[in-house]
Formats: C-alpha cells, structure tokens, sequence
C-alpha cells in the first residue's frame, strides 16, 4: 500500500527485564517510513512496555526505581532509529530526533486547561511553532477547540485521548507511537480516531500504535504484530493476521 | 486605619515570604524545605557583598539572587535528584539542609545585631493620621509585583507551564521531550532566588538572625497550604487572611493570642477545605 | 553504566564518611579522661549560638585566665588551676525539647565531674529542671543569664534541696525595681504620670512587667494598659498604637528577644509621642545606634549589668569593659551576664579560698557569706542566693539606666553614678 | 544469530525458600536465619544497659532511654503513614501524654503507676479526639494541620498560663531507679514492635495498607475507612503519649517545649532513614538518630550543623531506608548472568 522506503526504525533483540521477570523476550520488529504499523496482543503482553522502550520512558523507570531500591529493569538489545542506536539514549533526546508518544490511558495535565496542555506540550518549539501546531491540532479535532478553557481532568475519555494524540503531535514526530488509543472508547468515536488516524499518516508521520482488538483499527494497518507474554508471535500484513485462525479467536473477536 | 495599613503590610509580607516557596512546591511540586536556609543565606550574602565588599547595592542584590539560584540549581542534582518522587524523603532531605545551613551560620558567628540590610527608601510618611515608614510601602508594592508575576510565569511562560507540566504526570512530560530533572532544578533555583529577594525585601525592618529562617519557612508553608498549592490567588488570599487576622488581634485584643489566631486559622480553613482555598488538584483527585 | 559509578562512589563517600565522624567521636572522649586532682573545673552550659551565653562563656574564661597566670586558687595551701568545659544546651533556641537541654546539664556534670557550673541556661523550665538534677549530683551553680524569681521561691521552700542554686546577675523583680527607678526620673523632672507597659511572653518579662506595674502605682503612676508581645513576632505597630492611643507619656518595655529591635524602629518611625522606656534589652549594646541607623535615639534603657554600661564614676566598670571589648574584639552583644559571669569566677574563687576545701558544702558556706567588690558593684548574696541590687555601687550590686543621645549611651540613673539628666525626644511637646 | 548480554539477577537466598515452615527446625543454620534477626535486636535491647552500668556510662543510659522514647514517637508515625496519614506533628501526642502525667502527679499527687496508664489512655482519646474532625485530609494538608497542631497547644499554654505556663511544673516523681524506667520503656517498645508488625501482617492491616494505596477501593468494600483512620490515630497516639508521660516522669519536669518542634521531626527522620512501612527500621533509625546527636555535642553550636547533614546523606545515599537495604542483603543476593537471545 504505501511506498517502501526503507525503515524508519528497527527494533533488534529487544529484551526488558522487570527483576527476573521477562517482560519483552527477543523482540524484534521494523517500521518503514510512512507505515501504520500495529501492534496487538492482550493485557500483559508488553505492548506498554515496548512502547515505552522506544520512547525511552523505560530509562526513567529504571533510574527511579533503582533509587528506591526496588525492582531493577535492564534493557538489552538494539533499537534502530536513523541509524543510530537509542538504546540508552534519555527520552528527551529521542523526542528531538521525532519520536512522539502518547502514553497508554491518555494521562494528560489533569490540573491545566486544554490549551495549557498542548502549550506545555510545544515546549521544545518556539512560539510561532507553537501557535502554528496548536492550529493544527485543533483543525485535526475540532472539538478540542471548543473546549480549550476547559480543565482537561473534566474532559471525557474520547477528548481527553484525542487531547493526548494532539500533544504528542505537538512535538512534530516523525515517528509516533501511540499506545493503545481506542481503550474505553464507544465505536463511533472508535471510527472518528480511526479516521483521524489516517488522517496523521498522509502528513508525513509514521505511526506505531498497539491495540488489544485489531479490528477496528484493520482498515488503516499497513502491516501488524501480534504479541503473546512478551514474544512476537506472529506478523503480517492486516489481512494475512485475520486470517490465521489460532490467533483469529483470541485477538480479534468473531 | 491603621488595621488596615498596617494588616496590607503584614500581608504583603507574608506574601512576600511565600511565594519563593510557592514556586518550587506549589507550582512545580519539589519540597524544597531548605527554604529558610536560602531565604537567610541571601540575606547574609547581599549583606557581605555590599558592606564587606562595597558594592553597589542593587548589585550586591542581583548578585546574591544569581548566587543563591546557582546553589540551588547544585543542590537539586545534590540531593534532590536521588528522593525524587518521594516527597517525605525530599522534605526531610531538604530541610536537613536548610538547617545545616542555618546552624553552621550560626557556628560562623552571625549572630547579634550586626547585620542589617538598608531598606530601599528612606523616611515615612502619613496615611490617614498613622505613620508608615517608607520600605513598608514598598513591600506591599513588591507583593503586588510578585504574585502578579508569578501567576504569568506559571500559565504564560515555556519554562512555568513546563515546571506545572512535570509536578502533575511528570513521565507525560518527559515523553513531551521536557527533560524534567532540569527542570526541577531549574525550579528549585528560581525558588531559591525569589527566597533571596523576599529576604531582602522584608528583613530590612528588622536585623538579619538566624531564627528568621526558620519562621520564613514555617509561613511560607502555612501561606501556600491555606491558598491551596498551586495557586497564586490563593498565596494572596491566604497572606491577606492571615496578615489581617494577626493585625487585627494586635489592633483589637491581646497580642498575646495573635499566634494562636493565625494557627487556629489555619486549622479551620483547612478543616472547611481540606485542600485549601484555591486548591484544584484535590477537588479532582483526592477529595474522597 | 555511568550510573553504576555514581552508586558506588555515592556509597563510597557514605563509608567515609561514617568513617570520619565515627574517629571525630573518640577524639574529644579520649581527652576527657585527664582530669587531674590538680585542678578546679568549671562547666559552663548554656546556648552557645546566642550572645549571652557566648560571652558569658568569653566573660568566664577571661577571668580564668588572670587568675590562673597569676597562680591560680589556694585551696587549703594547694595551688589548683581553674580549668573550663563549655557544652550547647541549646534552650535559647526554640524548638528545642526540655530533655534535650537537661540532657547537656547531664552530660556536663557526669562526664567533665565540674565543681561548678556557671553561665548557665537561657530558659526558665531548663533552670528549674535543672535544679533537682544540681542536688542529685551536689554540683553548684551560678547562674548569670536566666532571670525567673522562681528559683528564689524554690530555694526559699525547700533551702536543703536547693542550696546549689545561686544567681549572680539581677532577676526579674530587681529588674522592675530599676525600672520603676527609671519612673522616678520621668516624674522629676517631667512630672509624667501615665505610663504604658509592653512586655514580650516570656516568664521573667511577665513577671518583670507584674513588679514593674505593682511599683509604679505605688509611686503615683497610672498604668493605662498593658500588652503581651508573642515571641517571634515581627511587627510591633499593635501594641504601639495601642500606646499611643492611650494617650501615655511613657512606654515601659520589658523585651529581651533580638527581634523586637523591630519595635525600637517602628516607634521611631511612627514618632509615638510617648518616651520609650523601660528595658528593652536588645538596643543595649553599643553598635546598636549604627546597625539601626540612629533609630534608637532618645530611647530610655536599664541595662542589668553595670559592667556592660560602664559609667566613670565607678572606674573597676571601665576597666573591665574595656578588656572585654578588646578580648570579644567587637561591642558585647548581650545586655547581660558577660560581667556577671567575670564576677561569678571572683566570688567562686574567694569562697573556695575561705572555706579550703573543694567541699560543695563548705563552698556554699563561704558563698553564703560573700561580699565581693566586683565590676557590678558590691556584690552580696540574699539568703534565698540571690544578688542584692541597689542604686550606689559602693553598697550593693547595681543596675544602669542609660539614654541614647547622639550615638552614645549616657547614663542617667541611678543618681549615684548619673553622668547627665534625662532628655526628651524632640516631637514630643511638653 | 545469537546475541549475548549481561544482567544483574537477584535471588532469594535458597535457605530461606526452604524453610519456611516447621521444616525449619530440622537444621540449626536454617533456626538461626529464621531467628537471628528477631532475637538479637532483643538481646542487644535487653544487654546494652547492662553494658553500660557496667562500665560506668551513667550518662548513655539516659541516651539509651531517649532513644526508646523516641523510637515510640517513630513506630507511632510508621504506623500512621501505613494508613496513608502523614502526621508532622508527633510531638502533639508527646506532648498531650507528659501533660496529663504532670499534671496529675503534680496536682492531684497521683503515683508514678496510675498517672502513666491514664495519660496514655486518656492522651491516645484526647488527641483522636482533636484529630478526627480533619481525618478527610490527605498527604500534606494533614501533615501541616498536625504540625500546626503542638505549636497551637504551646501558644495556649503560654497564654493561658495553663499547668504552670512557660515555667511548666517541675518537681515530679520520678522513677526510684534507673532500672526500672530503663526496663519499662524497653518492654513498652519490644510490645510496641512486635504487635505493629503483627498487626500490619493480619487481614486488618491489609485494611490498612489498603486504605493508604486506593482508599476509594476499600470504601467500595463498604468498609468505612474513616472508622479504621481513627483507631490508627488512637493507637498512634496511645503510643506517642506513653512516650511522654514516660519522659515526663524520667526527667522529673513537664514544660511547654514537650511540644517542641523537634519532637515532630525527629521520628519522621528516623523513619525515612531507616526505612518506612516495617517498624524495625523506625527503631533502627532512632537508635542511629539519637546517639549520633549525643555523639556530637562535643562539637558544641556545629552539632546540629554536621547531624542534619550526616542525616542528609544517609537520606540521599540509601533513599529506601537503612532496613530494607538490610533486609535485602539478608534474604537475597546478586550475580551477574548471561542473557542470550536466539533467533
């Protein structure tokens, strides 16, 4: 479907221990530019934990946790992006380089306005940027724009995710890593972010997302991932996933 | 008249006194308890640079704020950067070293009357038959200026939305590219500075001492609580409450209940709203 | 990996350090050991972060040190040499516990075994607590900083119990006396009659201010109105307006906390048309015209101690003044218990002379029966162990009353050793 | 393709994975890992005084004193902050405790054993009493009220001139050895240890512990959490109050500074530095705290200067407590391990 360009980013032997416990096991997977590519798997699985990975948030988790003395996280393996290796590399740096992220169960500014929170988000952009993204945004979701002296801990879960969406993009990925955006969501706003989704790819933004049900996000995939207790078990094109049947039943509803 | 003189002033004090503190805890959520170790520190500085060294005084002021900024832009990756996150272990941190502070300044040999800072005018002058002298005036002028900056800080400025950014869901910020340990410390040295210039300001109508550090931490703290963190309206209310509360026991009754007023004020306001008067984050989150 | 260094020196640094402080605790302790027979020890507890009990402690080891070039104590034909331990009490500071202040005591008197504590606490609780521990270990003390007529009420109900305890400088009661001696001035040459009293809450400021009250109605003086100043508070306008209002000509003030300098200010900027009186101790030392910028002028003040307030009618004050001002190497901040403190090691030393024995028993005998001409004047013990005080150094102990003229302090009472009269400041119309 | 990295692994100590049950009496190593740690903290509670009348430290029996006083302060506090009440203000309970005992000695005569029963009780009721209308505050909203809370009962005192005003009331009882308060404050504080923990480990403390990590969960149990809060507040401060009507006794006087700041702040020190949540580690931190402060008083006015920094950075070295950094040492160990992926 879309051009092939070569991948943005590669992910080699990703292997993320929490203690002794394994959470990521040998992963490897690749995003080529302009993709939309998926990643699924139920509860557990590790999605967050390789979202987190690549945007680096992991290196923060691991810091603060050896200070308190409890678990100790190591990270081993490779992670590919413009052929550099970012494995150690501190979030803010990989922010730079274009990797975006809105985290799982949209934690927003709870306490800030709307506006505040996409303002904040521009942080690394100068003011005309700044200005300039948060048009942007609010021509992608025009209901935010109506709700921008709102306190964002009031907003529903459709408009506080999209605010999410809207922060990461404030930071001009060209990578974007969104995890799990259709969590607790009605199918109709389900289709809307769907939608808008698409909408983010044909500006140029590669997009990873993971998702526990594949199927409304089918239409836009370009290729998928399935995860399974830390292992990738299987990949493929959106197609070629729905129709395996083993993982048909568990992941994709029928 | 003269309660109400002389209640703006001690308000404008407290003010004044808070709101160094109300940065780094109320805005970006550090417990710097160190606070009244700072607060007295600068005032010594300023004094040293510009009695010992005889420097011009405006410079020995902006001097001993850049200098007591550097020193708290130190202490964050010192101390603060290993109890991140653990807000008891920070205060307790922090407050260790205010009074190491304090303590070894005290060891030092400042103590005694010696050390006075002039205040910026000179003079008083008559309000209503009450005479005011001058520098208070002043101090309720640099209130005003300072609670109106730091509301425009905190909601206009990259640096301040980032400071309220890392205090609410500090990994969303990191994930924003805000590398959040500078920011922190960035915020802890803004506090240490505006902790210079309220030492500055107020101290003047007395004589520099070492236990004024600790009273400046204790209303600071009393102040930004009752207002309700994070807000700067509240800082103002909460020091008017409280500065006109105090006068008016001085004014009216005995002076001798004028500290069991302030505390018992203290106590009811945040028995009636336990998260302050202008407190959000608690409507939201904690209030059960 | 950087990270893994940082740990390890972090903890590195943590071994050191236990490391160095645990050597920095034997260091002292093995030092402590050699006290020899030989020598006459003086403890000295007391807050050693504030002017009083610094200087105190300066005062004692100055006089320590004339006596012991000049040979020391003959102690029954024996040459003992006075030797000085001094320990932090910390009970100037507020915010520190009780125990944490009797503990010192404590400390001091099991470990350093002194024959006598001097200087002493600043706080009455400690004074008083302090008192059972004193008869527990037979440890004489003579006070020269805490000021409550408590001590004397105790010794006076149960004299055996108590006997240890002795006070060299004034307490509060004489403190009023002076003050209401202040008030003879006024109304002799003023014909003042209406006076205002401020007192800071402390317990010797109260009581102070209570003998204060009781011997200036005695004396035909209206009192209009009286106010407690909380500790630690920072403006003063209250109370002074309050003053004012009253339409009082004079203003007595009992304060002894540094930062009611701040009233001494404000009254001088309000232009309060009533003088300032009383004993407001902290304008007493020298410097204090310069540091408050002239603020203090015309301000009436009775400072305890004779030798911080040298007059040149009684010479031994200048003497003394001027040697501890050189040794302090700056004014002497506090407005007592330097000169007392000196005096005290004089009286220590006379009674173990007289009774020749190091005997705490035979010692309180001797001091029983003091009569010491020391640098605040004549100094006697009351028999419930208490300084006398009066108005002519060649009789008894004396206090001072000074006024703040021109950057000097020019003292105008008691009339024995007065060096000018009284003046009013310039606002107020006669 | 094989990929080698290297990781830190830690293990439990297998002698313990075994033995946790009645087998454990089957080998002596395995009964002293069991029993070591709880029986030497007693042994050395009960030994130390004995060592030191032996030889001849008057003076650190009274330190060994104070630091059970306060290591009461400290569990109390641990106790509290499992319910997720952070309380600045230990010395209110201190302080209410010495009163009461002060007060009754000195006013109405009564003994040394009914006055410290009483102003336990009677102090644990008062203060639960004072603290249950702001029970609905949290973190440190709660801590300041509480921390506002001696310095208001200091100001009334000075006030009112209340139980002897600022000279306090001296001349109480005190114990008739030193033996006896020195074996009172230790069974007070081995009780006090032992029945926290217990405590904590029952299916109550698990209300507790719940309370403090989500307590809308556990009001949705229908538990009524509020009702729980307030029995913590009233064991907290039964022992908070024993401490100071012990103290009162100990040292023969009550005065206003019993509600002194740094009777808040010590217990709350000594929890964070020896590790908050286990009880031992607040003990384990007084008995660090306390004697370090008496160490340095041969350093006069610096004293506090080098303790809070000493304090500082133990805090920032070991950020989760000297005890569970013991306690990890002891049941688990490190090693480095291969870690190899396959493809």
């Amino acid at each position: 479907m879309s051009a092939e360009v070569g991948p943005i980013l590669e992910v080699k032997h990703l292997m993320v221990f929490f203690e002794n416990a394994l959470a990521l096991n040998d992963v490897s997977l690749e995003v080529n530019e302009g993709e939309i590519v998926g990643v699924f798997g139920s509860n557990s699985a590790g999605k967050t934990t390789l979202m987190n990975s690549i945007s680096g948030l992991i290196i923060d988790i691991k810091i603060k946790e050896a200070r308190r003395g409890g678990e100790r996280v190591t990270v081993l393996g490779e992670i590919d992006y413009g052929g550099e290796n970012f494995i150690d590399k501190p979030p803010s740096y990989r922010v730079r380089k274009g990797i975006g992220l809105s985290r799982e169960r949209h934690p927003i500014f709870r306490e800030s306005s709307v506006e505040e929170n996409l303002k904040i988000a521009g942080y690394l952009r100068n003011g005309h940027e700044v200005r300039e993204g948060i048009k942007d945004v609010y021509k992608l979701f025009p209901a935010l724009k109506e709700l921008k002296r709102r306190r964002a801990g009031f907003l529903s879960g459709g408009e506080q995710q999209m605010l999410a969406i809207g922060m990461a993009l404030m930071v001009k990925p060209r990578l974007l890593l969104i995890d799990e955006p259709l969590l607790g969501l009605s199918p109709a706003i389900q289709a809307d972010l769907v939608r808008t989704i698409r909408e983010i790819r044909q500006k140029g933004v590669t997009i990873l997302l993971t998702e526990q049900f594949a199927r409304p996000l089918l239409p836009v995939i370009d290729r998928g991932y399935v995860m399974e207790n830390g292992i990738i078990i299987l990949s493929g094109t959106g197609r070629e996933l729905l129709e395996n049947p083993e993982v048909k039943a568990a992941y994709f509803g029928t | 008249m003269e309660l109400l003189i002389y209640g703006l002033v001690n308000s404008a004090i407290l003010a004044v006194m808070a709101i160094g503190l109300s940065l780094t805890f109320g805005v970006s959520g550090i417990a710097n308890f160190a606070y009244g170790g700072f607060y007295i520190l600068g005032a010594y500085t300023c004094w040293g640079l510009f009695t010992q060294l005889g420097l011009p005084y405006l410079l020995s002021v902006i001097l001993s704020m850049a200098a007591l900024a550097a020193l708290g832009f130190i202490f964050y990756w010192l101390v603060f950067l290993r109890v991140r996150g653990m807000e008891i272990s920070e205060a307790i941190a922090s407050f260790g070293v205010g009074i190491a502070i304090l303590e070894f300044l005290r060891w030092w040999g400042f103590i005694g009357f010696y050390y006075n800072l002039p205040g910026f005018l000179k003079g008083s002058v008559e309000i209503g038959g009450v005479f005011v002298d001058c520098h208070r005036l002043i101090i309720i002028g640099v209130a005003l200026a300072l609670v109106i900056f730091l509301w425009l800080f905190s909601h206009y400025t990259k640096i301040g939305l980032a400071f309220r950014g890392v205090a609410q869901e500090e990994r969303t910020a990191l994930s924003l590219g805000i590398n959040s340990d500078f920011t922190a410390a960035l915020s802890v040295a803004f506090g240490s500075a505006l902790g210079v210039l309220a030492a500055i300001t107020i101290l003047p109508t007395g004589t520099i001492l070492i236990d004024k550090g600790y009273d400046a931490l204790l209303f600071a703290l009393a102040v930004g609580l009752v207002g309700g963190l994070e807000s700067t309206l509240g800082v103002l209310l909460a020091s008017l409450i409280l500065g006109f509360a105090q006068t008016a026991v001085a004014v009216y009754g005995a002076t001798h209940w004028m500290m069991v007023v302030t505390l018992g004020a203290i106590i009811i306001v945040l028995a009636v709203k336990p998260s302050g008067l202008f407190g959000k984050s608690k409507e939201l989150e904690e209030r059960v | 990996m950087r990270s893994k260094y940082f740990q390890l020196g972090i903890k590195g640094l943590v071994v050191c350090l236990i490391l160095v402080v645990a050597t920095m605790f034997f260091i002292p302790d093995c030092r402590s050991q050699e006290v020899s027979s030989k020598f006459i020890v003086i403890g000295v507890p007391t807050s050693l972060g504030y002017p009083h009990g610094v200087e105190g402690l300066e005062a004692v080891n100055m006089a320590v040190e004339e006596i012991n070039t000049k040979g020391g104590v003959n102690v029954g034909g024996v040459k003992h040499l006075f030797k000085v331990y001094s320990i932090d009490d910390r009970s100037a500071t507020p915010g520190t516990p009780l125990n944490d202040s009797i503990m010192a005591y404590e400390k001091l008197i099991l470990e350093r075994k002194p024959n006598v504590l001097m200087v002493g606490t600043y706080r009455s609780e400690v004074l008083l607590g302090a008192m059972d521990l004193l008869s527990k270990h037979k440890t004489i003390e003579l006070n020269t900083i805490a000021m409550s007529p408590s001590m004397e009420k105790r010794i006076a109900e149960n004299p055996q119990k108590y006997k240890y305890n002795f006070r060299v400088t004034h307490n509060a009661l004489q403190m009023a006396a002076s003050i209401a001696v202040q008030g003879d001035a006024f109304q002799k040459k003023f014909g003042f009659n209406k006076a205002f009293i401020i007192h800071e809450d402390q317990v010797w400021a109260k009581a102070t201010a209570d003998g204060c009250e009781v011997m200036l109605k005695k004396k035909g003086w209206e009192i209009l109105g009286r106010e407690v100043v909380p500790t630690a508070v920072t403006d003063y306008s209250g109370p002074l307006l309050k003053a004012r209002n009253s339409k009082a000509q004079v203003i007595f003030t009992v304060f002894s906390l540094p930062e009611t300098a701040i009233c001494s200010k404000q009254y001088y900027e309000m232009r309060i048309p009533a003088v300032y009186a009383g004993y407001p101790s902290y304008i007493v030392p020298g410097h204090l015209w310069k540091t408050l910028e002239g603020k203090v002028a015309y301000q009436v003040v009775t400072a305890g101690e004779l030798g911080l307030v040298p007059t040149k009618k009684y010479p031994k004050s200048v003497e003394f003044f001027e040697k501890f001002k050189k040794r302090l190497g700056h004014w002497p901040d506090a407005d007592h218990s330097g000169a007392s403190a000196y005096d005290a090691v004089y009286i220590y030393k006379e009674a173990v002379e007289r009774a020749g024995s190091l005997d705490p028993e035979k010692v309180i005998a001797a001091l029983e029966a003091t009569d010491h001409m020391g640098v605040n004047g004549r100094e006697k013990f009351s028999p419930q162990h208490q300084i006398i005080f009066g108005n002519n150094p060649k009789e008894t102990a004396c206090e001072v009353t000074f006024q703040w003229i021109d950057g000097k302090r020019v003292v105008i009472a008691p009339e024995a050793i007065a060096e000018a009269e009284i003046q009013l400041p310039p606002w107020i119309k006669k | 393709m094989v990929k080698e990295g290297y990781r830190k692994e830690r293990l439990d100590r297998g002698i313990k994975a075994r033995c946790d049950s009645i087998f454990m009496l089957t080998s002596y190593r395995e009964i002293l890992y069991m029993l070591l740690p709880r029986v030497l903290p007693i042994a050395a509670l009960i030994i130390i005084p004995l060592v030191l009348e032996v030889s001849g430290q008057v003076y650190w029996q009274k330190v060994f004193i104070l630091a059970c006083v306060i290591s009461l302060l400290a569990m109390g506090w641990d106790y509290l902050a499992s319910v997720g009440l952070v309380s600045l203000g230990q010395a209110l309970f201190f302080g209410v405790g010495a009163y009461i005992a002060g007060a009754l000695n000195h006013y109405l005569k009564w003994p040394i054993f009914l006055t410290i029963p009483v102003a336990t009780l009677g102090g644990a009721l008062i203060c639960t009493l004072l603290l249950a209308p702001i029970i609905r505050m949290r973190g440190i909203y709660f801590g300041m009220v509480t921390l506002a809370f001696p310095l208001f009962f200091n100001r009334i005192i000075e006030a009112t001139k209340l139980c002897g005003g600022t000279e306090g009331l001296p001349g109480l009882t005190q114990f008739p050895t030193i033996w006896v308060a020195t074996y009172l404050i230790i069974g007070a504080l081995l009780i006090c240890l032992f029945a926290f923990r217990r405590i904590i480990d029952t299916d109550y403390g698990m209300v507790l512990r719940g309370i403090r990590d989500n307590d809308r969960a556990i009001m949705a149990s229908g538990i009524n959490i509020y009702w729980v809060k307030v029995q913590a507040i009233f064991i907290c401060a039964a022992a908070g109050a024993f401490a100071g009507a012990f103290m009162s006794h100990h040292i023969g006087i009550v005065g206003m500074s019993v509600f002194a700041l740094d009777m808040s702040i010590m217990p709350v020190a000594a929890v964070v530095l020896g590790g908050g949540g286990t009880f031992a580690g607040a003990t384990l931190g007084t008995f660090i705290l306390v004697p370090l402060s008496e160490f340095l008083r041969a350093y006069g006015t610096l004293r506090i200067a080098i303790y809070s920094l000493v304090m500082v950075v133990c805090v920032v070295g070991l950020p989760e407590g000297i005890f569970h950094y013991l306690q990890r040492k002891y049941h688990q160990f490190d090693r480095w391990v291969t870690v190899e992926a396959k493809e």
